[in-house]
């Protein structure tokens, strides 16, 4: 009986769940096929949980704007509507799949494939629970950035693959919006990586003594809107501007190819909610019961999911050179803020091991709240007067009682 | 160092989200910054003018309920002035203050949609829409209890008003008043002040008074540039001389301000409800009228209106007989199209639709 | 301070969700439908109707096919027609309600249904019988003399003939237009 | 390990095919998706040797930034499905792509790849062990009594250390040519209109 026995220092030594069916299978089978079929196992569960997800959070999105639209949102399949994705998701592979004449027929294809393929990849390495992640990363953090970049190129090759004109505007906004708020995000999420001194993902939940939404108030903020850029949605959904650009990039996609990006988008959405969880609500840590963490998880993801959701609800979009403003003159001063003061308080206030206690990270999240604040105001004080600047508005306008019965205004110039 | 560029042409319309119906402009972009606009009309013609030339008076009421279907009270106030003034008869009071109180409705619910569809255009996800919606619809049970039709409503008559309002309807607008009260302060909220709104339309697509008048737009887009011009107090037609109301004037013409002024004329327009349910009197609503009118040959008539998105204007001749021999529509949204150029070029494509939607454009009532 | 209003604009959402929803689930839940209603089917009383096609001439579509002939009592002068063909195309119909407003007789009065959905367009066109076994639930629309007697079609009995004129119904058995039909209809008489 | 070389094979014949691809595609637009394949399987090559991070930097800078900027610029040029006609920078461009490659390879054959003797490692520090290890494959990696996390976590720290100390020059002239690039950017981009 030669068992196989996997490495523990190797990528997936980490998850208990691949050994054990590395080792199981390894009774009978050869060792290599044993990790095919454990990497099989492992690759089925991240996929359905995610697109399950994705489908889940369609439904949920949909309800809850209808309810904030103060409508009920779909409500006619299954209780509550909620087999309303398998719906969707039925009609969608039904159609037809419709190329348009002079695409790129490899490269519009490849797209939905990539933007799903970058989305599962980088939804392994979240804990959801306890030791409970796909696989550790120890750069966790870092791989998620950047295989969602991949989803930047993905992007790019629908709207120039699409042959369609609104497509390409949309590749082009999003491709701006993408690399620009790569930026800021990155630099917010330096600043946890800095407390946490580790840029796992689980050992930044276990770091989160106190939750670095409050320790870091700013880089909180950044990140949020930084992501809601990331995933096209309002007030940064430039790149999908329904009103200005059809649908933007995915605007000829249709029937399989569409269900799939639409998995991706919403899918997108629910990663990055779980890493909002990660990151800033202290993952799966909550009051009671270590085993109870993949509720405190689905709930801290919920919150997240929620957050956008009811941005979404509220705001108007911004114009795509103001999305840059935003980016470039408030995101980004506040995420070096953010990181400054982080250093500083870190190398001021960690003991000679390195090791930040309970008590420093509440200091730090009080002087962080006083600086984010603070600096929130001023920035914004002064985009305003940007903005006031750059327009050439007069007075706000008035009531005037009418009556008069001449035109007040000399005509002429035209 | 210049870096050269090439423009790219793109038909906005006539199947797109947001050209209200199918509009078609032909803009030709450099990056996204537009250079030349193109509008291209025409694709909802029915020849509604033609049609009234073979239909009787009372009939062509049904063909403009068709023209702006988002404010048929209104089209029906105008095509009946027009076609009163041509008989020489007038309206009992009573039926002259139901036309206003429901032209005035009418008016909130148009502007209701100007503003959520302005406002969705920025690209809020339907919310500001839905709300305004909500509102709207209870206007629009309010329509149906008075004549049984929601949007092609056909109530006003030559000589009056179809029918009186039921008794249930008093109450009801009472209702509506109240709760609407509510509902305009909490769409105030959502939208007068918000900062994105303000940033992206403060400043954009100003339109100069003397070129509004020399494009002779008319209606809350000219209003926004600071004319100060509205039929109902120029040349008062039913019961507006009795009623007393503001007219708000835009400052600089730009999107904020046609968006700002639609908002307070809904202000205004209850205003005028209120004092219609004030002073209405019991009374007929309608001439007794044969069913079949004729005007006396040679005659010719001007009816106009201060409709939601403008001056809107019949012009009827008659040749004796019991169609009018020309009837020529001064359609508010087609005129108020010809600023198209101006409001467009030079700002961008995100711009662009802002703009088309702060004009408010009906292409019911554009192509007729 | 700058974001104040969009922090109320997430205030005004958020009571939103709040609220019960306005929507009204449209198969299990019905608005209310106002007695004015005008609606699809139409209600028609052959017994009312005289055939003078005043309905078809003031249609502005043109839609209402009439189609009579001689009654056996013709040679009565003023009887009425016997009613060969009185089809509607709803296709076409755009419930104006002006054929309403034309007829003489109150034999014409709009319907308060609304669900007239058919597969084909053929299907679209009322045809006499259907006219003649529909249920009669007029909408008041144009006829005060139902609005004066509270009558709400959605939920009312139907309506029969004799109820729903400006006159009593025995005027217009005996008066109307000169109309003679003694003894036809004993029933009626009693 | 088999698997780790078969998953060594499949990258390198990836990388390859990719890159020959990126010469030889006709279709710029294509070429460039093709060149963001190889630099993923370059990726690749990294997590074999255990450098996560490196890997991970590598798809986010290149995958993610510079090939979007060369699908930018490709987008930005005429006649994409043609791809460029030969002209008169070819001899020059054969020229300098020789001269690397000769340059590229005098340098592997030159560097002492095997310096994993063993001896005298213990009393160096962590990176210079790590460094001394090369590339860490599981054996040599046990024979230096470390672990691939210590690897990973001493190579980030390595390269921070490196950079900031002994490549700080070149590191910094680095830095400098793209501040440079970046307002020699700005000053094209505003040069127009306004």
């Amino acid at each position: 009986m030669n068992a196989c026995v996997l490495n523990p220092h190797s990528i997936l030594g980490g998850n208990h769940l691949f050994r054990f069916i590395y080792e199981g299978v390894g009774q009978m089978l050869p060792c290599w096929m044993a990790y095919v079929v454990a990497g099989a196992a492992i690759m089925l569960i991240l996929i359905n949980a995610v697109l399950l997800g994705a489908a889940i959070v369609s439904w949920g999105e949909r309800r809850l704007l209808g309810r904030f639209q103060n409508r009920v949102g779909p409500n006619r399949w299954g209780p509550f509507g909620a087999l309303q994705p398998i719906a969707d998701l039925t009609k969608l592979l039904t159609k037809e799949d419709i190329v348009p004449y002079g695409a790129d027929r490899i490269a519009f294809t490849i797209v939905p494939v990539l933007m799903v393929a970058s989305l599962l990849v980088g939804a392994a390495v979240i804990p959801f629970a306890k030791d409970v992640a796909l696989v550790d990363l120890n750069v966790g953090v870092l791989f998620i950035l950047a295989v969602s970049s991949l989803t930047t190129i993905a992007i790019f090759t629908a709207g120039w693959a699409s042959n369609n004109r609104y497509a390409l505007f949309g590749a082009g906004r999003a491709v701006a919006v993408l690399l620009s708020y790569e930026v800021p995000v990155v630099l917010s999420v330096l600043g946890v990586v800095l407390v946490a001194g580790s840029m796992s993902l689980g050992d930044i939940v276990v770091a989160q003594a106190v939750p670095f939404f409050l320790v870091q108030p700013l880089a909180f903020f950044v990140f949020v809107a930084g992501m809601s850029a990331e995933l096209n949605r309002t007030p940064f959904d430039v790149a999908e501007a329904e009103s200005e650009i059809i649908a933007g990039y995915h605007t000829e996609y249709s029937g399989i190819k569409f269900a799939l990006i639409q998995a991706a988008e919403f899918g997108g959405a629910l990663v990055v909610s779980g890493l909002i969880a990660t990151l800033f609500l202290a993952g799966w840590a909550g009051p009671v019961a270590d085993w109870l963490g993949w509720l405190w998880f689905l709930i801290k993801t919920f919150i997240g999911i929620f957050l956008f959701v009811w941005i979404r609800s509220t705001y108007p979009r911004l114009r795509l050179d103001q999305i840059m403003a935003v980016c470039w003159k408030f995101l980004m001063p506040l995420s070096i803020i953010n990181l400054i003061a982080v250093t500083l308080e870190v190398f001021f206030l960690r003991d000679a091991h390195g090791v930040l206690t309970t008590a420093d990270l509440w200091i730090m999240a009080g002087i962080n709240i006083v600086i984010a604040a603070v600096s929130i105001a001023v920035f914004g004080q002064l985009i305003r007067q940007q903005v006031r600047n750059s327009s050439q508005t007069a007075p706000a306008s008035r009531l005037v009682v009418s009556g008069v019965s001449t035109i007040e205004v000399s005509q002429g110039q035209g | 160092m210049t870096i050269r560029t090439e423009p790219m042409t793109v038909n906005v319309g006539p199947q797109h989200p947001s050209t209200h119906g199918v509009f078609r402009v032909r803009i030709t972009f450099d990056g996204e910054d537009i250079v030349e606009v193109e509008p291209v009309l025409g694709y909802l013609h029915r020849g509604t003018e033609k049609l009234a030339e073979e239909r009787n008076y009372v009939q062509i009421v049904t063909l403009t309920d068709r023209l702006d279907y988002t404010s048929s009270m209104i089209n029906n106030q105008a095509y009946c002035l027009a076609v009163e003034q041509l008989l020489g008869i007038e309206p009992p009071p009573r039926a002259k203050y139901l036309r206003t109180l429901t032209a005035e409705l009418q008016r909130i619910a148009s502007h209701l949609i100007a503003v959520g569809f302005f406002v969705q255009e920025l690209g809020a996800f339907g919310t500001p829409l839905m709300y305004t919606f909500r509102s709207r619809e209870r206007i629009l049970d309010l329509f149906e209890m008075l004549c049984g039709a929601r949007i092609t409503v056909s109530y006003m008559r030559p000589g009056g008003v179809f029918a009186d309002a039921p008794d249930d309807f008093w109450p009801a607008l009472d209702q509506f008043l109240n709760d609407f009260e509510g509902e305009l302060a909490e769409l105030e909220d959502l939208l007068l002040n918000n900062e994105i709104l303000m940033v992206r339309t403060r400043g954009v697509s100003p339109l100069p008074p003397d070129v509004a008048i020399n494009c002779s737009v008319s209606g809350p887009v000219l209003r926004a540039s600071g004319v100060n011009w509205d039929w109902r107090k120029m040349a008062p037609y039913d019961a507006y001389d009795q009623v007393d109301f503001d007219v708000p004037i835009g400052s600089s013409g730009d999107n904020y301000d046609r968006f700002w002024v639609r908002v307070q004329e809904v202000r205004q327009s209850l205003r005028i409800v209120r004092q219609c349910i004030e002073q209405i009197e019991p009374g007929p609503a309608r001439l007794e009228l044969p069913l079949v009118l004729r005007a006396a040959p040679g005659a010719e008539a001007y009816g106009r209106v201060e409709a939601s998105k403008g001056e809107l204007g019949f012009f009827l001749v008659s040749d004796g007989g019991i169609s009018p021999y020309r009837c020529k529509i001064r359609s508010p949204s087609l005129i108020n199209l010809t600023i198209t150029e101006h409001l467009l070029i030079g700002w961008k494509l995100a711009d662009m639709i802002v703009s088309l939607g702060s004009v408010d454009i009906n292409m019911g009532e554009v192509d007729r | 301070m700058y974001g104040l209003e969009m922090a109320k604009g997430l205030l005004v959402t958020l009571t939103n969700l709040m609220r019960k929803p306005f929507t009204v689930a449209y198969p299990e839940q019905r608005v209310r439908q106002h007695p004015r209603f005008r609606g699809e089917e139409f209600t028609w009383y052959e017994e009312r109707c005289t055939g003078c096609a005043s309905c078809a001439k003031y249609c502005p579509l043109g839609i209402i096919k009439i189609v009579t002939s001689p009654s056996e009592t013709a040679p009565l002068q003023g009887d009425k027609y016997l009613l060969e063909t009185f089809d509607i195309e709803l296709q076409r119909c755009m419930f104006c309600g002006l054929c309403v407003e034309a007829c003489p007789y109150d034999a014409l009065f709009m319907g308060s249904g609304f669900e007239e959905g058919q597969y084909r367009r053929t299907d679209l066109v009322i045809s006499i019988d259907r006219l003649r076994q529909a249920d009669k639930n007029p909408s008041t629309w144009f006829r005060p003399q139902l609005e004066s007697m509270d009558y709400r079609p959605g939920t009312s009995r139907p309506l029969g003939w004799r109820d729903v004129g400006r006159e009593g119904w025995r005027w217009h058995q005996r008066e109307k237009a000169g109309m003679r039909l003694q003894g036809r209809n004993a029933e009626d008489d009693a | 390990m088999w698997f780790e070389d078969a998953v060594f094979w499949i990258l390198a014949v990836v990388a390859i095919a990719g890159s020959v691809g990126v010469v030889l595609v006709r279709d710029l637009f294509r070429a460039s998706l093709l060149l963001s394949l190889v630099f993923i399987a370059v990726g690749g090559f990294f997590i074999l040797m255990n450098a996560e991070f490196l890997a991970v930097v590598q798809v986010l800078i290149y995958v993610g930034a510079i090939a979007v900027l060369f699908i930018f610029a490709v987008m930005l040029t005429r006649d994409v499905q043609r791809g460029n006609t030969p002209n008169r920078l070819q001899v020059p461009a054969a020229f300098i792509a020789t001269l690397l490659l000769v340059m590229m390879v005098a340098t592997v054959v030159t560097t002492d790849w095997t310096t994993l003797a063993g001896a005298g490692l213990e009393n160096k520090s962590r990176v210079a062990q790590i460094q001394a290890v090369g590339i860490p494959d599981a054996a040599r990696l046990t024979a230096a009594g470390l672990t691939a996390d210590e690897v990973t976590d001493v190579q980030t720290g390595g390269l921070a250390d490196l950079l900031i100390g002994e490549f700080v020059l070149p590191f910094e002239a680095v830095s400098l040519l793209l501040l440079a690039a970046a307002i020699g950017g700005l000053a094209l981009a505003r040069g127009r209109g306004r």
